[in-house]
């Protein structure tokens, strides 16, 4: 139930919302940086899209012949110790990484959020609870518990970004709470109670929209932090597993081979690098459109 | 450019000073050619709508201005004969603080508020003395007391004061080196009428005590009746009338300044309206040609929004930037 | 004051079993066997059922859980590692250290670093050192530290032979892998310390220290950077957690025998204890570091020292 | 617009700084040759440019001999498990009774001699009577029964679960009773007992955790978890000097040795000189060191190959369908695995157990046994049952058993087999292996000291309550096992009859059998090297050029 709260949210309250989405991307717009973040992502997930037709090789393919050859005309980022196409992998490796990175952050935002709202809302004992799972939580290295979490589901795509979305939540809880309280004391919420509107419609109507910008800032930056640990997780050899191409997973494979052929280790990391870039380019536009005071 | 030429060189002398700012590609010219001279021990008030410039003019002649978007672009200020503007930044860095002090218009930011109080003053008083760090703490504990805040609040951070009292201790730190001239940026906008009155005696006070000259900025005709000797009203960056302070308030010549002393509430009459001035003050980066107040002013003519409109004396000898001074004499009588 | 920092110690107790609570449960629903990755693939049933007796793994949760928190926090006894035998106080008594050294020394560069370049960003605002200070701190942002890591290794160790590739010894053991994890840190800290001293630069005080006739240098650190430095603590001490996650792979990478290197091999060979005795310790020596900056914000700023001393009910805002 | 030119022209500059380290390494791409050279395929061969033999041990800057290693112990007990006991400083820690050497047989060492009583179950030992351990306690038979029934009761080493009890018959005399009569379970005995004096184990602080009083010819001088550990030559050893074996001799004064597992790091660790040398270095890394006259690499056959193991269990399509399983063995190119993931450091197997095993038949070297012909294997398909399901191959998540698994699922795909690979961490994969209906096939390296050791394990169905390893129910091959059991049983054409058994019905297939590579410096003038069992150099023992 919890997580329909917040897409009720956001449907409850549309035209408000288009005005704020207008006057954001009026405002992103002028940010030129954040422009150009934004499309080096849309461009991103466009050709990972595309990947199955752009890509000039099966990323499966093995070729025997061309072992570990660096970037030439046929293979433009070289082939790697199986003697598949880099190129290829990349593409494909995207959609791995990239989805990872949302999947990840949209549930630990969504579930984030609601706690934060209870929290946030009810205040009082149940507000010192959830608080204090959360410090337990955050006390430990978000890296830690996200290794063992993922020990416990096991390798694979889904379980990692279970395990990843771990990490995320208690931060949006403690933001999406931070807000609330501040909105909380405002005029037009004693309004809506004494109008006597239930505590569900406060909280969805009133209370989240307008305390969960920060939140989408904290999300944008967050999704580069995932697809980080996501990669370091394959490093360490818990993740996703080499047959997926994931970035992480391809420059764990390769970083053996770091001394002979370095354009294995070079491409994914570039990869993961831009992608990173682009995301914190839109996330700081973002910021300063959301909220310039908000300038944390 | 001003008609008579002084006998003596003036203490403070402020000659065709013009300072730009520029802010996303635009330039705006907040000043504009301001003249204006101070004698010693005296006190010159400043007075104009908020955004005409008064606080440029403070801010350059210490030459304190954001340098991240202001620049002095022309004329000169000289402090007792010495151009302030050829002085290298060590040298001016002596005179800040020393022989040219500054009041700030909000105290509740004016302050450090991770620096304790006592601290805050000791540190000017160290910056232009010689001696221990006792020396300046016992300055320090004087000036507080001369500014009415017991001693033993030194070691206190702003957040423990009130408005009223945080004002106090900015005064302090102006007068701790008693400087020759004191930059008061609106002093009292801030606090409340009776902490007003307060805060301006004690000004007033202080510089009878150290002979000091000051450059009143406010907006606030009743404090520049109570303070002022000379007066300066300001306009979108140009001075457009500038007298002794009987002459002003008795014969105000420029139509801005009888507008100002038309918004005010007189005590005696009994005034169903008042006439504020219709309008708002021009954009600072296209500023009407001629006389920049034409577009406001009842008595405008052809000729006001032509060529360069120079300051005139009137009848009484001071000086007012208005070709029509006569035809506004006539009718306000 | 003292009652405050008294009052998060107290509450770092049970913020500790919460921890070991909480971590026991998830090695619990751990596939994989321990009794069989001990005694390998050539052991016979009875030996594989002895040993899990002897571990105890037969008995239901709440007793083994039972067993556990009283072992582990009433008679401190931490056990041996299932796997090796060895103990684990001893383990972490040589371990700690290294994980922790190595990252407060990324911490200190991060500061060290960090605050200079984002003070010179924000002093020549939109000038080509701000522009340079910013693009690095992207650059330094997007970077993996693990990919970092290898070129790092490659550049220093390999081409100029100047710096240890791997291993521990003397401090200059620590350097590269200090390096390659505070990049991230050095640039968060840039990004935060330009964005507040922008905001302080503009305020009123700075321009009353100016007109004392204060030098520049001396506005900007001693009365800007000393306000702006609230927000830069914050950023620092939430981005010291996601340092100490880095520390851990970047200790597999260099070869550094720390905490990192010892739970994940705890974790990866189902080493019940190792795992849940290394996070508690990893979990208290992360909230001592969050204290510790905690007590940065009094030190800097009299008017949360004021609100601690006055029974400090109201713990600093962490936003 | 001109702010954006100048922020890109920041950006521009900053990258091209970025790109120093990339272009730093991406030189060094060119320098080594990046094909895969084709190893030599014999065993034990040295691929060495003829460097001349000079400076031996004294050309070590600091005198101490550097050798990295890819496993180490985490504390220093003598009761330990299985894990890691392949450890290259080993004999360096601990001696034991007897030793099995490189060429399979076992020399004496702290044992003086050893027979069987003729019954196959009780075995008469005897031990010098001048071993002293490094503290000065003199070793006895007690002390060596001691060990034995600790270890036993201890329950870390299965092979101790065979022993029945042990008797002392005189001061340095004992007799060991086993439980059955099995080829080498009393030969593991005497490898695996390491020589240790009950009072000086009793008196140490942390039961040797952190410390070693053994009678090794070396003391250990410093230890630091998962890191380094070193040791220093004794003077005053035990042994007389003529008495003492060629592989046990002590030829090296100082020797550290460091714990490098990131793969990255172990080539760059060689080439910045913070080793010396690398024990069972990487095969993809040791091509990076071919043909570079400061390293000489030593190639030697590995103890375990890679076993494809097919499930036995009755939920599984593939346990009754022989014709798919010979299909499968027909589509696996071997020579390709061993170019494509050991970089041509391998040989072809002809049975599941290595060449290293003690009762291995040469003559099988000769017989056919699956060599790579996709025709048939694709013939064979036809004829089995398959008909496009998806197999599912279980192996663990290392970086090797990654690249093998996804290179037999290209081979699999060419003859249009599907298969889905399973890639789990070790331990999940010792849970799941003994369970042959979650997998249709798995990939194991199962070694043993002799073969029936190996058999016992892998196909004896009465070994587990679900059968087999792989869930089998085989009661005629568990007949044909036990034969070659006893000492009389372990003839030749026993061995054979369970070799063809298993070959006609394909339960295992032996692919590849990696070969260890060494690499040391070539000014160390290694001259013969003395090979441990586990088929790498020993390095205490060997002869370094004066």
């Amino acid at each position: 139930m919890m997580v329909s709260v917040t897409n009720a949210a956001v449907s409850a309250a549309p035209r408000k919302k288009q005005s704020e989405f207008m006057r954001v991307m009026r405002q992103m717009r002028k940010n030129k940086l954040a422009m150009l973040g934004l499309i080096i992502f849309i461009a991103e997930l466009i050709i990972v899209l595309l990947a199955p037709f752009i890509s000039p090789y099966d990323y499966t393919a093995m070729d025997p012949i061309a072992i570990r050859q660096g970037p030439s005309l046929q293979h433009w980022f070289g082939t790697d110790d199986l003697g598949r196409d880099i190129f290829s992998r990349i593409l494909y490796g995207g959609r791995y990484s990239i989805t990872m990175g949302l999947f990840s952050v949209a549930i630990s935002t969504t579930v984030g959020m609601s706690i934060g709202a209870v929290a946030g809302y009810f205040g009082g004992q149940v507000d010192n609870i959830i608080m204090r799972l959360l410090d337990i939580i955050q006390s430990l290295p978000a890296m830690l518990l996200t290794i063992v979490i993922s020990a416990v589901l096991g390798s694979g795509y889904g379980n990692t970004i279970l395990a990843l979305s771990v990490n995320g939540l208690p931060a949006a809880a403690r933001m999406l709470r931070a807000q609330m309280m501040r909105e909380r004391d405002n005029e037009y919420i004693e309004a809506a109670q004494s109008i006597n509107c239930s505590k569900f419609r406060i909280i969805v109507s009133h209370l989240i929209p307008n305390s969960f910008s920060p939140n989408i800032v904290q999300a944008t930056m967050g999704v580069a932090n995932m697809i980080v640990m996501a990669a370091s997780l394959s490093f360490i050899g818990l993740g996703v597993q080499p047959p997926t191409p994931e970035w992480g997973a391809m420059l764990s494979g390769a970083r053996q081979f770091i001394r002979q052929s370095p354009h294995m280790v070079i491409f994914p990391g570039l990869a993961i690098a831009i992608t990173i870039l682009a995301l914190n380019l839109m996330g700081d536009g973002l910021r300063d459109a959301l909220d310039p005071k908000l300038k944390r | 450019m001003s008609e008579q030429k002084m006998e003596t060189e003036p203490f403070l002398q402020i000659e065709d000073l013009a300072v730009e700012y520029y802010s996303d590609g635009k330039v705006i010219s907040a000043v504009n050619g301001v003249s204006l001279r101070l004698e010693k021990g005296k006190t010159l008030g400043l007075v104009g709508e908020t955004g005409a410039g008064k606080t440029t003019i403070a801010k350059s002649i210490l030459r304190i201005l954001p340098d991240v978007g202001a620049k002095i672009t022309g004329g000169e200020v000289k402090l007792e004969g010495k151009d302030l503007f050829k002085l290298s930044e060590v040298e001016m860095r002596k005179i800040r603080g020393n022989n040219i002090s500054m009041i700030f218009q909000d105290p509740m930011t004016a302050l450090n508020p991770v620096q304790t109080v006592g601290d805050q003053i000791a540190e000017v008083v160290r910056l232009h003395s010689k001696g221990e760090k006792h020396d300046f703490v016992k300055r320090a504990e004087e000036m507080l007391e001369m500014v009415g805040i017991p001693a033993e609040r030194y070691h206190e951070y702003p957040h423990q004061f009130s408005g009223g009292m945080k004002q106090r201790v900015v005064i302090a730190i102006a007068l701790a080196c008693n400087p020759d001239l004191l930059l008061a940026d609106e002093p009292t906008t801030a606090l409340d009428v009776t902490i007003q009155a307060q805060v301006l005696d004690l000004i007033a006070d202080l510089r009878k005590k150290y002979n000091t000259a000051m450059l009143l900025i406010t907006h606030d005709m009743g404090v520049v009746a109570q303070t002022c000797d000379d007066v300066a009203v300001i306009y979108a960056g140009k001075i457009i009338e500038y007298g002794s302070k009987e002459q002003i308030f008795d014969h105000p010549a420029h139509p801005y300044t009888i507008g100002l002393f038309g918004a005010i509430p007189s005590m005696s009459g009994d005034e169903e309206w008042l006439h504020p001035i219709d309008g708002l003050p021009p954009e600072p980066f296209n500023l009407p040609k001629g006389c920049t107040f034409h577009p406001r002013c009842p008595y405008a003519t052809e000729a006001c929004r032509g060529g360069t409109i120079d300051m005139r004396r009137t009848a009484d000898g001071h000086q007012c930037r208005c070709i029509n001074i006569d035809t506004v004499k006539k009718q306000e009588g | 004051m003292a009652r405050y920092v008294l009052k998060r110690l107290l509450w770092m107790i049970p913020i500790a079993l919460g921890v070991a609570v909480l971590v026991f449960t998830l090695m619990c629903f751990c596939p994989g066997d321990p009794a069989e990755i001990i005694l390998g693939s050539t052991a016979t049933q009875e030996n594989l059922a002895a040993k899990r007796e002897e571990l105890g793994l037969n008995d239901p949760y709440i007793i083994r859980l039972g067993t556990f928190l009283s072992d582990t926090f009433i008679h401190f006894d931490l056990g041996e590692s299932w796997i090796t035998g060895a103990s684990v106080k001893e383990a972490i008594a040589e371990r700690l250290p290294r994980t922790l050294l190595l990252s407060i020394i990324q911490l200190i560069i991060s500061f060290g670093i960090g605050i200079p370049l984002g003070v010179m960003a924000a002093v020549n605002q939109n000038k080509w050192q701000d522009n340079l200070c910013m693009a690095l701190a992207l650059i330094g942002i997007s970077i993996p530290n693990f990919w970092l890591a290898l070129l790092l290794v490659i550049l220093f160790s390999v081409k100029l032979n100047l710096l240890p590739a791997m291993g521990i010894g003397g401090i200059e053991y620590y350097i590269l892998p200090a390096l390659a994890g505070c990049t991230n840190g050095i640039a968060a800290g840039a990004r935060q310390t330009r964005s507040s001293m922008l905001d302080v630069i503009r305020s009123d005080y700075i321009t009353t220290a100016r007109a004392k006739g204060v030098p520049e240098w001396q506005v900007i650190v001693k009365h800007g950077l000393k306000n702006g430095l609230i927000p830069i603590i914050t950023v620092m001490g939430t981005h010291f957690g996601k340092m100490l996650g880095g520390t851990m792979v970047i200790e597999t990478i260099f070869a550094i025998p720390g905490m990192g290197q010892y739970i994940i091999n705890g974790v990866n060979n189902r080493d019940y204890q190792v795992v849940q005795v290394g996070s508690i310790f990893l979990a208290i020596a992360f909230s001592f570091c969050m204290l510790a900056v905690d007590l940065l914000y009094a030190a800097v700023d009299p008017r949360i020292r004021a609100r601690y001393a006055k029974g400090g009910k109201r713990r600093a805002k962490k936003a | 617009m001109k702010k954006l030119g100048k922020k890109l022209v920041a950006l521009g500059l900053t990258l091209s700084m970025f790109a120093l380290p990339l272009a730093g390494c991406g030189g060094s791409g060119d320098g080594a040759q990046t094909t895969a050279a084709g190893g030599s395929g014999d065993g034990g061969a040295e691929s060495t440019a003829a460097a001349e033999v000079s400076g031996g041990l004294s050309s070590l800057e600091d005198g101490v001999l550097d050798i990295g290693v890819t496993v180490s112990w985490e504390t220093l007990t003598p009761f330990r498990s299985n894990i890691a006991n392949n450890v290259p400083f080993a004999y360096a820690a601990y001696e034991t009774l007897a030793k099995l050497t490189g060429d399979k047989e076992y020399i004496p060492w702290v044992a003086k001699s050893w027979e069987s009583a003729g019954d196959g179950v009780t075995y008469n030992v005897e031990i010098y009577d001048y071993v002293t351990d490094s503290a000065g306690n003199s070793i006895t038979a007690n002390d060596i029964k001691w060990m034995i029934d600790e270890s036993k009761e201890a329950g870390l080493k299965p092979c101790f679960s065979k022993v029945d009890h042990v008797d002392v018959t005189g001061d340095y005399t004992l007799q060991i009773v086993m439980t059955e009569d099995m080829v080498g379970a009393f030969e593991q005995i005497l490898t695996n007992t390491f020589v240790v004096s009950q009072a000086a184990y009793e008196g140490s602080k942390d039961q040797f955790a952190t410390e070693i009083i053994s009678t090794s010819s070396y003391l250990m001088t410093e230890f630091v978890a998962d890191s380094v550990i070193s040791f220093e030559k004794r003077d005053d050893y035990w042994q007389k000097e003529e008495l003492i074996e060629p592989q046990n001799a002590a030829n090296v004064e100082k020797l550290s040795f460091h714990l490098i597992k990131e793969a990255s790091q172990a080539g760059i660790a060689l080439e910045t000189k913070t080793v010396d040398a690398f024990v069972q270095l990487d095969q993809n890394t040791a091509t990076q060191f071919e043909g570079n006259p400061d390293f000489t690499l030593k190639a030697m056959s590995y103890i375990n190959g890679y076993q494809l193991y097919f499930s036995g269990d009755e939920s599984r399509i593939i346990t009754d369908d022989l014709n798919l399983r010979q299909a499968i063995c027909y589509a696996i190119d071997t020579e390709g695995l061993i170019n494509g993931v050991f970089a041509g450091y391998g040989q072809k197997m002809h049975d599941p157990i290595a060449d290293t095993s003690v009762g291995y038949l040469e003559k099988w070297k000769d017989e056919e046994y699956y060599d790579y012909n996709p025709d048939k294997a694709r013939e064979l398909l036809e004829q089995s049952d398959y008909n496009g399901e998806t197999l599912v191959l279980l192996a663990t998540s290392g970086s090797t058993m990654q690249r093998l698994c996804q290179m037999i699922q290209g081979y699999l795909l060419e003859v249009g087999i599907n298969l889905e690979l399973n890639l789990v961490d070790t331990a999940l994969y010792t849970a799941t292996r003994l369970d042959g209906s979650q997998y249709d096939m798995t990939i194991n390296t199962v070694g043993g000291d002799s073969l029936p050791d190996h058999w016992s394990i892998r196909y004896d169905c009465y070994a587990y309550s679900t059968g087999d390893a792989t869930g089998r129910h085989d009661e005629e091959l568990a007949e044909l096992l036990r034969t070659t059991w006893t000492q009389a049983g372990f003839t030749e054409e026993n061995i054979d009859a369970v070799h063809n058994y298993l070959k006609d019905n394909m339960y295992a297939y032996g692919m590849v059998q990696p070969e260890n590579i060494d690499v040391w410096r070539s000014d160390l003038g290694l001259q013969e090297a003395v090979v441990t069992n586990k088929g790498s150099v020993n390095c205490l023992s060997s002869v370094y050029g004066e």
